[in-house]
Parts: C-alpha cells; sequence; structure tokens
C-alpha cells in the first residue's frame, strides 16, 4: 500500500519549498511520485531511483579506472589524506545537514583544514558586502504579507527560483497584501529580457556590467542630485520616475542574484545596493535579500558563523585559530595559488562550476569527493564515497535564503548499506583521531 | 559519580543566609549533601571564596541576530582568535564570542547558568542549534510575544485565556522558558516603519497601545503559573527623558499578584533598566534618572530589574527593537543589520563603541553603576551588560570591581577627558557604597534564580540543591584593595562545579560537563479557538507549514523540563 | 572560412540546467541543456551561420565547442549566454579580483563556425582538460 | 642601526607565513635567536632558519633594527606587518600581507607585492618599486577603518579596491589602478599619476582622490564644480574638481555640507 509524506521540504534551492507531497512505496524503498515541487524538485526525487546509481565507494587505479572499495578502505585513505597534508581544502557543504557540518569543522580543526562553502562563487559577493555594511533584510512572509513594490535585479526566480514568486514575492495574498499581484508593482533589472522579467510590471534593461553605475545613479536621484543623460543605457527621467515611485511604497524589498554577484565589482555591486536599500529607509520601508541558491549553502554560513565567526573561507590550517580573508581563503583562489596540498569535496560539484583552470591545478592532487551520484568532480578524484541524499533518504538542519531554519525529512530509505555524511564524517573523525594518537601529524 | 568535600571556604549563600562563615560544602551525584564518606576527594578552599554557580539572566549569546553579528564582524575576532591546550576548540570573538568561547568564557568566570534573552519563535531551532553547541553552562531562551499578531489580536479583546494558551503552544514549539517583551508594539509599527515611544501610542492596524500588551502579557504569565515572570524591554530604550515612560511601565505591574508554584514574587522584570533612566531633552542636556525610577523599583516590591551596565568597550548593540537600531545607525552610521520576522517580531545589529572620552558614553556607565548602588533589595536587582548591547559579558569581573570598590570606579571617573560634565549629570560621585561579597551572590545567585523560579535547586548551597559551585581566589578577610586585583579573582575561578563535576580549575577547562536546555511546559484546558487560529494563520500568513515549526527533542539532547498545570486556572 | 565576432559572454542558471543537474550530470538532458550558446540573430548573422550550428568559443582561459541557439530570454546584439556548467566553465576566466568569484559574468570571447567539430560530454570536457584522458 | 640580513635558501613548498619577520620580532635577538623565530606553513611549524641564512644580530629595538632580505620572497606572506619601528629591505617580489597594519618605520619592496598589502596602515612609509594586487591600504573584510595614516608610495601599477575605507594618510600610485579605488573613503589622499578604470571615488564620504590619466567611466555621482591650477606630488597642473559621491552621505561641518572631492588633471 503506497503512503503519501507530507509536508516535505525540498532539497533544491534556497526557497526550501516545504509543502511537498511525496508518494511513497510501501517498502520504503522508491519514490512513486511527487507533488507540488517545482520541475528541478520533482527531478531531484526521482532521480533517488535511477538506475545506475553507485552503492559503494569507487578508488581510481593507475589506468584511470575505478574499482569499487570498502567504506573501510575509502575511510582510511581519507583519514590519512587528511592527517598528512598541510593545508586542506575542505569545500562544499551547501547541500548536507548543519549536523553534518558540525561534525566536519570538527576534522578541519583537527587536521589543519580550510572550511569554504558554495557561497565562494555563488553569493559570497553578497557576504563581502554584508560584512562591509551590514543589511536590512526580513523573512519572505514579510514580502508575502507587506511588500507592495518588488524590485528583482540581477536574478532570475522564473529558473533558478521558480516556486518564489508563486510563494512570496509575486502572486501570493497576505495579510495586508489581500489583492496579491495586482496590489504590487514588480520591477525587473537585468542585462536580458528574461522570463523573470515578463512577469514585471516594468523592465528596466541595464548595460551588462553597470548595475554599481545605476544603483549610484538610483541614490543620487534619491537626493534629489543632478544625472546624466543615460546611466547604464537608463535615461535620468526613467530612474528619477523609479525612485519617487519607490519613496511611496508602504513595503520595499529588493531581491538580487548572481547578475550582481557575478559581474564586474562584485561585492559592491550589493554593497551599493544595500545602501540604495538602507536610503530608502528614510523614507519608507525597504528590505533587501540575496537570492541564495543551493538549498543549505545558508546554513553552512551560520554553522560556521556561530563556531568560528566567519561564514565562509574559514582557514583553520594553522589548528590554533580560526581566519578569514575572501580572496586569499577562497577556494578558487587556494586552488589558482596553489595554496593547498589535498581537497576533499562534499555534496558539490566543483568539477563543473569551477573555472577549468582551477580544477586542473586540483585535479593533481589527492583528492577525496563525498556525493550521493557521479559527477564532473567524483571523476577527477582518488576516491568518490557516496552517501544517502539528504533531504531525501536522511533528515536534517537546513537554513533557508532568509535564514529561517527548516528541518529537512527522510521520506525513503538510502540503497541498503548506504552511509549518510553524519555516519561517514563521524568514522572518518574517529579515524582521524587514531591517527594523530600514533603522532600521524 | 565521585564525592567532593569543600573545606574551609568561606561560604556566601543568601539561601541560607551564611555570610562567609567558614563552613565545609559537600558534593555527591550532582547534588549538595549534608556529609560524604572518608573517600571524598577534599578541595582545600580555605583563604577562598565559595559560592553557588552563577546565573545569567539577559544575555544575547544564541540566536539568529546574535550570529549575524557574529559573521558580518570578521573584524571583531580577526587577531582575536587562539586555542588554548588540552580540550577547548578555537576561541575567537571579543564582542560576540563563538558558542565555544561562550561556554567557556561564562564557566572561567564561574556562572553556570544563562538566559538567551530573545528568541523569535520562527528562528528557535537556530537558538537550540547555536544552545546545543555552547558547552558547559545550562541554557534556556525566552521567546518573544510583544509584538506577536496572535497576542495583539486576542488582547485587543482582552482574550486573556486564549493569550495564556496560545503562549503554552508557543513554548511548547519552541521549547521556550517565558514570555519576553521587546517594546511592545514598536516592532510591530518597524514593520512599515514607525515606532512606539510610550506606552499609549497606538500599534499601527492593531488598535492596542503597548501598556494593553504589557497588562494582558502580565495577567496571561501570572494565569499560567510560569516560573519566571514576563520579561521586558520597555518602550523608548535608549533616549533622554525615556525615565518617565520607565515609570509609567513599571507601575502597570501595580496590584498584580505573582501566582506560581516556584516561589518567585515578581510579576514583571524590567531588563537592562540603564538605558531606561535618562533624563534630558536631548544628548546635550542628558542628566541620570537613576535615582528617580530606583526609588520607584525599591518600593514597589513585586518587580525585579537588571542593570545593563555600560563596560565603554567597543561592542555590538543587537536587540529585537528593530526601530532603535536603525535610529541608532543614523547616529554612527556604522553597518546596520536588520531582520523583520513574520507575524511575531524583528531584530536589529549595529557595532557600537563606547568611548570614554565621550560625555554621554561615561554618563551611560555611570547611570548603570548607580542602579546597582541605589537599589535597597539586592534581591530584585541583578548585574548585566545586556551583553553584548552595553559591553561584552567577559566585562563582568571589572563591572564587580567599581561596584564593589569606590576608589576604583572614582578613579575611572575621575580620569574622563570630560569627567566634570559626566559628574554633573550623574550622581556616581559621592556615592560611597561597595557591593559586599553576600550582596554580589544575591544579585548573581539567588536573586536571578527567584526570579527566575529555579530558587528550589540553583543559586544557593543548601543540602539537596544541584552543586553548581564557584570557588573564587579571593580572601574575605583580606578583600584586594585594588580593582584590579577583584577583576582578576572573578575573571578565573579556582574551581567551577558544574552538576556536581570539576569543570574548570585555576582558569583551565578540564570538563565539558552536561549542559541543559531548559524549557516549560505548560499544560492548558483544551482550546479549539486558538488551535484553529494556529492552523488559520499557517495556512494563510506564514512561509512555513505548521508542521515544520515546532523544534524536535534532537536539539536539546538534554532537556531539563519544567511543567506547569494551568488547566485548573 | 574564418569569420569570427566577438560577443560579452555571460554564463548563468536556467531551469533546464537544473533539471539537468538533478537528473545526473551525465545525462542526457544536462548535456542538451549545458552545451548551448543563446545567441543574438543579428550576431548569427554576423558570423554567417543558421542556428543550432556548432561554434567554437575562445576567452583568454580556453576554448569550447557548443551549438548556437536563440533564446526566448532575449539578449542585446554583442551579448552571449552559454548555461552554468563544465562546458561553460572551460572559457570563464579564474581570475577572481581577490573576492573569491571568478569572473563568471561579463568577459569577452571570440566566437567562429566549428559546424563539424564534435561537442565533449560533461565528464569528457572535464576529463581532457585535466590530462586524464588516455588517448 | 644594526642590520640582520636574511638570505632565502629556500623556497617554501606553499607559502610561508612570516609573520615575524619585522624589527619588532627580531629586536634584542642574536642571528641565532632569529633562525630559531617559527614559520608557518599549514599545520607545519617551521623555523625561518630552515628557509633561510641570518646574519648580524639586531638592534636592542625595533627603531634601531633595519632587516635586509635577499633572495626569492615571491611565496612568503606577512613580511614587516604590524611593524611599529625600525627599518625593511626586501630586494624581491613578496606575497599578501606585506606592510600590512604597520604603525611606524620605513619599508621598501624592490619588486612586486600581492594583495592585501599595507591592510589598514596607520603610519610609517611603505615603497612598492614594481606592481601591486588587488586591496593595496584598504581595509580589511568587515572594518570601517581603513588606511589611516603614513604614506604609502607605488611606483608601478596597483589592482583593483585601492583604499576602501581609507580614513587619512596618502596613497601614491605613478601607474594604472584597476577598478574600486577609494570605495567608502572617508579621509586622507589618493593620487593616481596614470589611467583609473572604473568607479573612482564611489560611495565617497570624505577625502580627496586626485587621477592625472583617465577614468574609463565616470560615477554618475559626481559633479563638476571648479577648475583649479594645484601642485600635486611635484607636479602643478590644471584640474577639473568634481564633488560626490552624490548619492552618498555627507557630514556637515558649520551647517555646510562637506563633500568628497576628485580632481582630474586637464
Amino acid at each position: 500500500m503506497p503512503k503519501e509524506v507530507t509536508d516535505v521540504i525540498c532539497p533544491f534551492c534556497g526557497t526550501l519549498c516545504d509543502d511537498l507531497i511525496i508518494t511513497v512505496s510501501d517498502d520504503n524503498k522508491t519514490i512513486l511520485g511527487v507533488k507540488n515541487a517545482c520541475a528541478i524538485g520533482a527531478e531531484k526525487f526521482n532521480h533517488q531511483r535511477l538506475p545506475g546509481r553507485v552503492k559503494r565507494p569507487r578508488m581510481r587505479q593507475a589506468d584511470g579506472t575505478y574499482k569499487e572499495v570498502s567504506y573501510d578502505e575509502a575511510i582510511d585513505w581519507t583519514a590519512n589524506m587528511l592527517v598528512k597534508s598541510r593545508k586542506t581544502l575542505m569545500y562544499g557543504w551547501a547541500s548536507t545537514s548543519c549536523q553534518a557540518m558540525s561534525i566536519g569543522h570538527d576534522i578541519a580543526e583537527k587536521v589543519g583544514g580550510i572550511v569554504d562553502n558554495c557561497a565562494t562563487v555563488c553569493h559570497g559577493s553578497s557576504l563581502i558586502a554584508i560584512e562591509d555594511v551590514g543589511v536590512p533584510s526580513c523573512t519572505l512572509g514579510e514580502v508575502k504579507n507587506r511588500a507592495d513594490r518588488v524590485i528583482f535585479w540581477g536574478c532570475n526566480p522564473a529558473h533558478a527560483h521558480p516556486r518564489h514568486m508563486s510563494r512570496y514575492s509575486i502572486f501570493p495574498r497576505g495579510f495586508f497584501t489581500v489583492k496579491g499581484h495586482k496590489g504590487r508593482k514588480i520591477y525587473c533589472v537585468d542585462c536580458r529580457y528574461t522570463d523573470t522579467a515578463k512577469c514585471a510590471d516594468e523592465f528596466i534593461q541595464v548595460q551588462q556590467g553597470y548595475d554599481y553605475e545605476l544603483l549610484n545613479a538610483f541614490r543620487t536621484a534619491a537626493r534629489g542630485e543632478v544625472l546624466p543623460d543615460t546611466v547604464g543605457g537608463v535615461p535620468k527621467e526613467k530612474i528619477y520616475e523609479i525612485v519617487e515611485d519607490l519613496k511611496t511604497a508602504r513595503f520595499g524589498i529588493i531581491f538580487f542574484g548572481m547578475g550582481l554577484t557575478h559581474t564586474m565589482g562584485r561585492n559592491h555591486n550589493i554593497d551599493i545596493a544595500i545602501n540604495l536599500t538602507r536610503d530608502m529607509n528614510d523614507y519608507t520601508k525597504f528590505a533587501i535579500m540575496a537570492m541564495r541558491g543551493h538549498w543549505n549553502v545558508t546554513g553552512s554560513g551560520q554553522v560556521l558563523g556561530w563556531q568560528y565567526g566567519f561564514p565562509y573561507a574559514v582557514d583553520l590550517s594553522r589548528r590554533d585559530q580560526a581566519r578569514h580573508q575572501t580572496g586569499e581563503t577562497t577556494s578558487v583562489d587556494l586552488l589558482n595559488r596553489g595554496e593547498v596540498e589535498a581537497c576533499f569535496y562534499i555534496a558539490t560539484d566543483p568539477g563543473a562550476h569551477f573555472p577549468i583552470d582551477a580544477m586542473i591545478k586540483s585535479s593533481k592532487k589527492p583528492t577525496v569527493t563525498v556525493d550521493p551520484h557521479i559527477n564532473c568532480t567524483t571523476e577527477i578524484s582518488d576516491i568518490h564515497i557516496p552517501v544517502a541524499m539528504v533531504g531525501v533518504e536522511v533528515g536534517g538542519c537546513a537554513y533557508r535564503m532568509d535564514n529561517v531554519p527548516i528541518e529537512t525529512r527522510k521520506v525513503v530509505d538510502p540503497p541498503e548499506g548506504m552511509l549518510t555524511d553524519e555516519e561517514l564524517l563521524t568514522k572518518i573523525n574517529q579515524r582521524v583521531d587514531e591517527l594523530l594518537a600514533k603522532g600521524g601529524a | 559519580m565521585s564525592e567532593y568535600i569543600i573545606k574551609n571556604g568561606h561560604v556566601f549563600d543568601p539561601v541560607q543566609g551564611i555570610k562567609g562563615d567558614k563552613k565545609d560544602i559537600c558534593v555527591k551525584d550532582g547534588k549538595i549533601i549534608d556529609k560524604v564518606g572518608s573517600g571524598a576527594k577534599i578541595i582545600d578552599a580555605s583563604g577562598k571564596t565559595v559560592m553557588a554557580g552563577a546565573l545569567e539572566i539577559h544575555a544575547h549569546v544564541a540566536g539568529p541576530k546574535v550570529n549575524a553579528g557574529r559573521w558580518y564582524r570578521p573584524e571583531d575576532k580577526h587577531f582575536d582568535s587562539h586555542k588554548t591546550a588540552g580540550i577547548t576548540r578555537i576561541e575567537g570573538g571579543k564582542s560576540i564570542p563563538t558558542v565555544f568561547k561562550t561556554g567557556y568564557e561564562y564557566a572561567r568566570m564561574g556562572f553556570t547558568f544563562a538566559m538567551e534573552a530573545a528568541m523569535p519563535p520562527l528562528y528557535a531551532r537556530h537558538v537550540h542549534e547555536e544552545i546545543h553547541d555552547t558547552p558547559i553552562i545550562d541554557e534556556a531562551a525566552l521567546p518573544v510575544f510583544g509584538n506577536n499578531w496572535f497576542i495583539l489580536e486576542y488582547l485587543k479583546n482582552q482574550e486573556i485565556e486564549n493569550t495564556a494558551a496560545y503562549i503554552a503552544w508557543v513554548m511548547r514549539q519552541t521549547k521556550g522558558y517565558g514570555v519576553k517583551v521587546v517594546n511592545p508594539g514598536g516592532t510591530e509599527a518597524w514593520a512599515w516603519g514607525l515606532n512606539c515611544l510610550t506606552i499609549h501610542d497606538p500599534v499601527p492596524y492593531f488598535e492596542i497601545t503597548p501598556a494593553e500588551i504589557i497588562k494582558g502579557l502580565m495577567a496571561a504569565n501570572e494565569y499560567l503559573g510560569l516560573p519566571h515572570s514576563m520579561h521586558i524591554h520597555q518602550n523608548d530604550l535608549g533616549n533622554p527623558g525615556n525615565y518617565q515612560t520607565t515609570i509609567d511601565t513599571l507601575k502597570l505591574a501595580e496590584g498584580v499578584k505573582a501566582t506560581n508554584n516556584f516561589g518567585r514574587d515578581q510579576v514583571m522584570h524590567s531588563t537592562h533598566i540603564q538605558f531606561h533612566s535618562y533624563k534630558g531633552t536631548n544628548w546635550g542636556d542628558f542628566e541620570s534618572g537613576a535615582k528617580e525610577v530606583m526609588d520607584y523599583v525599591n518600593k514597589q516590591k513585586n518587580l525585579t530589574i537588571d542593570t545593563g551596565n555600560v563596560t565603554l568597550d567597543e561592542t555590538t548593540t543587537m536587540t529585537a527593537d528593530g526601530p532603535f537600531e536603525h535610529h541608532l545607525h543614523g547616529l554612527n552610521h556604522l553597518k546596520w543589520f536588520n531582520v523583520d520576522v513574520e507575524l511575531e517580531t524583528a531584530a536589529g545589529v549595529v557595532p557600537f563603541i563606547y568611548d570614554p572620552n565621550n560625555a554621554v558614553f561615561a554618563s551611560q556607565w555611570a547611570v548603570g553603576l548607580e542602579i546597582a548602588l541605589y537599589a535597597k533589595d539586592p534581591m530584585r536587582c541583578f548585574i548585566t551588560t545586556d551583553h553584548p548591547n552595553a559591553g561584552p559579558f567577559t566585562r563582568y569581573p571589572r563591572v564587580y570591581a567599581w561596584l564593589m570598590s569606590e576608589k576604583y570606579r572614582n578613579e575611572r571617573l575621575n580620569s574622563f577627558k570630560k569627567a566634570d560634565k559626566v559628574i554633573s549629570a550623574t550622581n556616581l560621585s559621592g556615592m560611597d557604597r561597595e557591593i559586599t561579597l553576600y550582596e554580589l551572590a544575591q544579585m548573581t545567585r539567588a536573586g536571578p534564580a527567584k526570579a527566575l523560579g529555579l530558587s528550589k535547586d540553583y543559586g544557593g548551597l543548601k543540602v539537596g540543591m544541584n552543586a553548581d559551585i564557584a570557588i573564587y581566589n579571593i580572601n574575605p578577610d583580606k578583600f584586594p584593595s585594588d580593582g584590579a586585583a577583584i577583576e582578576k579573582a572573578f575573571a578565573q575561578v579556582a574551581y567551577l562545579f558544574k552538576d556536581g563535576k570539576i569543570c574548570v580549575e585555576e582558569g583551565k577547562i578540564v570538563d565539558m560537563g552536561k549542559k541543559h536546555t531548559f524549557w516549560v511546559d505548560a499544560k492548558v484546558k483544551e482550546n479549539k479557538q486558538v488551535m484553529h487560529d494556529v492552523r488559520e494563520k499557517f495556512l494563510r500568513y506564514y512561509s512555513v507549514n505548521e508542521n515544520n515549526y515546532s523544534v524536535p527533542e534532537s536539539y536539546a539532547p538534554h532537556q531539563h523540563i519544567i511543567s506547569v498545570d494551568a488547566t485548573q486556572a | 572560412m574564418t569569420n569570427k565576432i566577438t560577443l560579452n559572454m555571460i554564463t548563468c542558471r536556467t531551469i533546464q540546467q537544473g533539471v539537468g543537474m538533478e537528473a545526473g550530470k551525465t545525462s542526457q538532458k544536462y548535456f542538451d541543456a549545458c552545451t548551448i550558446m543563446h545567441m543574438h540573430p543579428e550576431d548569427m548573422k554576423k558570423l554567417g551561420i543558421w542556428k543550432n550550428t556548432n561554434v567554437r568559443v575562445t576567452s583568454q582561459a580556453g576554448s569550447v565547442i557548443v551549438k548556437a541557439v536563440e533564446t526566448r530570454e532575449d539578449l542585446v546584439p554583442g551579448l552571449a549566454h552559454i548555461p552554468m556548467g563544465p562546458w561553460a566553465n572551460r572559457i570563464v576566466p579564474a581570475y577572481t579580483y581577490s573576492t573569491g568569484e571568478p569572473c563568471f559574468k561579463g568577459f569577452p570571447v571570440e566566437v567562429e563556425v566549428a559546424m563539424n567539430e564534435r561537442i565533449m560530454g560533461a565528464i569528457e570536457i572535464v576529463q581532457d582538460a585535466c590530462g586524464l584522458i588516455r588517448k | 642601526m644594526n642590520t640582520v640580513t636574511l638570505t632565502v635558501k629556500k623556497v617554501p613548498e606553499l607559502y610561508l607565513e612570516c609573520e615575524k619577520v619585522n624589527p619588532d620580532a627580531f629586536a634584542g635577538k642574536t642571528a641565532d635567536q632569529i633562525a630559531k623565530l617559527p614559520g608557518y606553513q599549514g599545520k607545519e611549524i617551521s623555523t625561518l632558519g630552515d628557509y633561510f641564512t641570518v646574519t648580524g644580530d639586531a638592534g636592542a629595538t625595533a627603531a634601531d633594527t633595519k632587516i635586509v632580505i635577499n633572495g626569492d620572497c615571491t611565496k612568503m606572506k606577512y613580511i614587516g606587518a604590524k611593524m611599529t619601528a625600525g627599518e625593511v629591505v626586501v630586494n624581491s617580489t613578496t606575497d599578501m600581507y606585506t606592510g600590512s597594519w604597520m604603525t611606524g618605520g620605513k619599508l621598501l619592496i624592490k619588486g612586486d607585492v600581492h594583495s592585501f598589502c599595507g591592510l589598514a596602515m596607520k603610519g610609517g612609509e611603505f615603497i612598492i618599486e614594481g606592481d601591486a594586487g588587488n586591496y593595496l591600504g584598504a581595509a580589511y573584510r568587515g572594518d570601517w577603518r581603513g588606511m589611516s595614516g603614513g604614506v604609502l608610495r607605488i611606483k608601478g601599477n596597483a589592482g583593483s579596491d585601492v583604499a576602501t575605507f581609507m580614513t587619512g594618510g596618502e596613497l601614491i600610485v605613478e601607474g594604472d589602478v584597476d577598478i574600486h579605488i577609494g570605495t567608502h573613503m572617508e579621509g586622507g589622499k589618493i593620487i593616481v599619476k596614470g589611467n583609473a578604470n572604473r568607479r573612482v571615488g564611489g560611495q565617497l564620504v570624505k577625502g580627496e582622490i586626485y587621477v592625472f590619466g583617465n577614468i574609463n567611466v565616470m560615477m554618475p555621482g559626481f559633479k563638476p564644480v571648479n577648475e583649479v591650477e594645484l601642485d600635486v606630488d611635484g607636479t602643478t597642473a590644471k584640474f577639473t574638481e568634481y564633488v560626490g559621491d552624490l548619492g552618498e552621505r555627507h557630514p556637515k561641518r558649520k551647517g555646510e555640507t562637506v563633500y568628497g572631492k576628485l580632481f582630474l588633471k586637464q
């Protein structure tokens, strides 16, 4: 008799939808159906039952092929690598539970690792900006209940956060927003006429790489100062008009994405967007929020925050202090500069998402990759250790893009004998202790 | 578990009225007992001071805004991250220590309990994740209610029973300890960029005043008979002339009686009252209102307060008083963090430098000390720094020293760049009271324990009580005359017993003890109305599902549940 | 013919790329979603190609073969888009301006026709760059 | 003044953290004692002696200690960081944090430096003969207190984010600079003899920026107000005076708004 699991959390993006309904076979082994999820979320749950899933660790041999090894062999190899290496990059964490991260940090502190998460190539710029100027923000429910001006700047939820617009930002009716979409004015600022732009009441096409100048123009206009005729391809009349409209908002919100974090100026683009938001609070209520990508990249920042005081790129390599300097202790820079001796990747795929030059350097070092599935990184690693899918085959805490913590749910059993991230890291930690006790380092 | 006998120490225990007499304390199985066997380990405490473990009644040590303050201030721990040899983890952070340093530092100073002062229910899981990772000390957290939509709607119609039932539900969902109120009404107003600066300013849309919210929550708190009273951060914090609003608020407790089975007498705990005791109309003619406020507190017996002492450091302010942080950012232009929490509350964070050369900050320092020195009943006045708002909790030893040595605080007072202005604006100069060790034990142990409804097991050294014991290298017969020596002695205990185990020895962490999370489970009559409203609000207004709201047991592996039965109320 | 044009390249998320990722890095869905380059029709004209022609895209960081396609998410002439993935990252400059973030968006590329060149697979294109393919 | 000479005998496999290579750490020590000072590569703690031959004893104080370093220092961090007095001459390129948090003394790099050099400099004289990476003379992450004093002169080009959150002192770039110079600046003086890329003086509150060459794209928040003849770092020329960033907050003095200033050579 198949059963339905309700209130399931979707472990894909930072929207962390928590209303999925999953139909599970009576033996708890297979997912039969997914309700309420977006196309991507549904695909993730469906992937669980795809054939050809790797169920045991694999080690690369001299001829480049991979042979199956036992978890114990893989754990021992990994622990030895960590203990031997003077400086190890421990990157990923965005797709696992906060509980697993804690164990990973304990290991890093013992072996001298540098713990970095996927923010490093995603919203790291936003974190730098917040470190510099703070951030006035709110929870997504506030947007749903109060917002009457919504700006999407350099983000494309229609593609990257498919249910964001219906759950929180454009269409939902809330306590003070009974008219839903009709009661909101939606702006979209982008260099492309995206599918999100098509949902907006007004699309402002900015020349690629001119966001900083345009945001500066918005701030200048807000103070009633003169502007050049056009800024970033936008006529000054339009800029004055929009700024005046924003001032009359009851509650405004700016959502921004990698259109700001990845383009020229990076953190400065967010920095000045935050300052525009701050300025708007002199006239009305305004908030700003990063459209965080991975479902638990925010959680990694939180756990690193309370344990070491930095949100990512935390350098524990000295073992007696925690340090943080984006540009030095960030993954891509560490790989570019050849600053680490070994790589430990977990719950991520830098092979697909880092620039190739960084991965070429990475592939020359001892590398262990922990991931439920085969990906571009596992195939350039010495060892691939498969684990249960967090949020599908095991639960654990995750943080939404607005930092709201939600406990993900287990809906089906992992394949027979497969370890979870927590179990695997605990075993590696124990092995590391044994080696260190023997004077390994 | 091993037995101990702490011999020949000078014991200070307000619970038994012991004022420094030499007395042996016996410990077994985590409790204080009357005698132990010959095999008991002997701790020689001769020439030392023995007190119960201290209880922190109000600090921001765990949760979303605390952590924002941590991670958005890398400069607060750059060059200030270290690891001491032994079993401890890396420690970092000056104004907002990491969870590890937080646990260690409290323990090193002789604390065994800390109350997280503001838990947004929607973020409860985060608060408990940090509490879970904070070593050694017991902790609890107060959910905030003063701007919660359910509360505003129920109290608009004086529905005390529904208010109580909802509070009980939230405390169970969030593993909360009591009723916290922050800038009642003002924080909801802040969601529109507004504020409530007096207790009679109406809350936008909800048509209710702060006074009505405060009265209603006091009533609901006593209806439930919770261990702690309503715990309030008042309206109009930090502004010249606010002492009048402060007294108006305190007056709301007149005639309200404490009903509980925990030996608690107060119905309102007014926190960091230093920030609420200012006269004058602007920062130019700013004056201390400590005397006026404390005169009222002294005669109104159903009130307790804590001080909120300014320590004159660079720190990080953080509060659920969203509009205040925005106001503060306008003054110092340092990075402003704000988050508004749907249906419930808000929070702000801004770094702040209490520069001693600034007459206002120096005066705030004086006001904080005045509060404690004016207190006639040390069992109702507790020492805090509203960590980290007025200063980091790691400065307690210095605050104690200022309070215990007139000479020490006068040295500080007279060496201010604007000493004359400070002296004329405050009453501190010429106050010759020096807090005694016994009074300190009242203000940091017995007092807070009683106010939190924990006096049966905590805050004292009576036989049968929990064996949380701090032993300081202080000889009362030769009490140090110089302030620096007092500071040093309180900064590092000779020994700290937590649940009968030695966790700290001469300032070194030797055991992580067994940390407990305290929360209150209040049983009320089945309330269909409230459960219906809960379902309704989650369906229509919350951004998470009701079934994903509650905090699972696994977040508090060693929970200490205090049960309250209000079904007969 | 060696007709070449220079474009400003951005690499972004698309929902197809998201679905493909979750379907698996070795899946056809992922391949189809990420081995394309969105181009403005005018630029195709300049280059002298029909849509769905393979092109070689070269930046300071390297070179990759993808299929030029038109997009419903309009671009301005001169702007091109390859969805995030190992193909895009063959040409993304690794330089971070000391911020940790490589140049994922807004870098110059040269585009030339490569009608008969083969598009590599997801694993292949990474292993190839890392010299892990035994020839 | 005593001179201690360090000659590189082994290039670090990773990057060597030389936080002990400055006059303050050397003061009062003999060559042997200096050779025993620690150097760090991740969790490995070695000694300076493992990587340098040390000759000459230091003076009694930092002020009378001079350090000369020969050989390849490209992979050495923190040289001269936090120095308060004395003199350091490096005949090589150095890595990150060179001269960061220095409060006094003289530091001369006869090569290039990497990023994060001269961070939050408070005083002294720091001269770089080659090029600099990014964040030269900037603030540490999250800090609003950047370079506040001293003189930082670079003969070559500098990267992006020069002098972020600068509050005082003088920074001279004789070559070109990349994007974002003087961002959030609230005091002090920046001189660029060459060209500046985009985003000059973004979110500028207070302070002066002089540019001799071109600015690719002028920030919309800047407005020309005047033409002035000035003597800047030994060159007398006509400059167009801009005020800005008009989108940013500005302090008031005697009721008058104090703007940041940008002078562009004509």
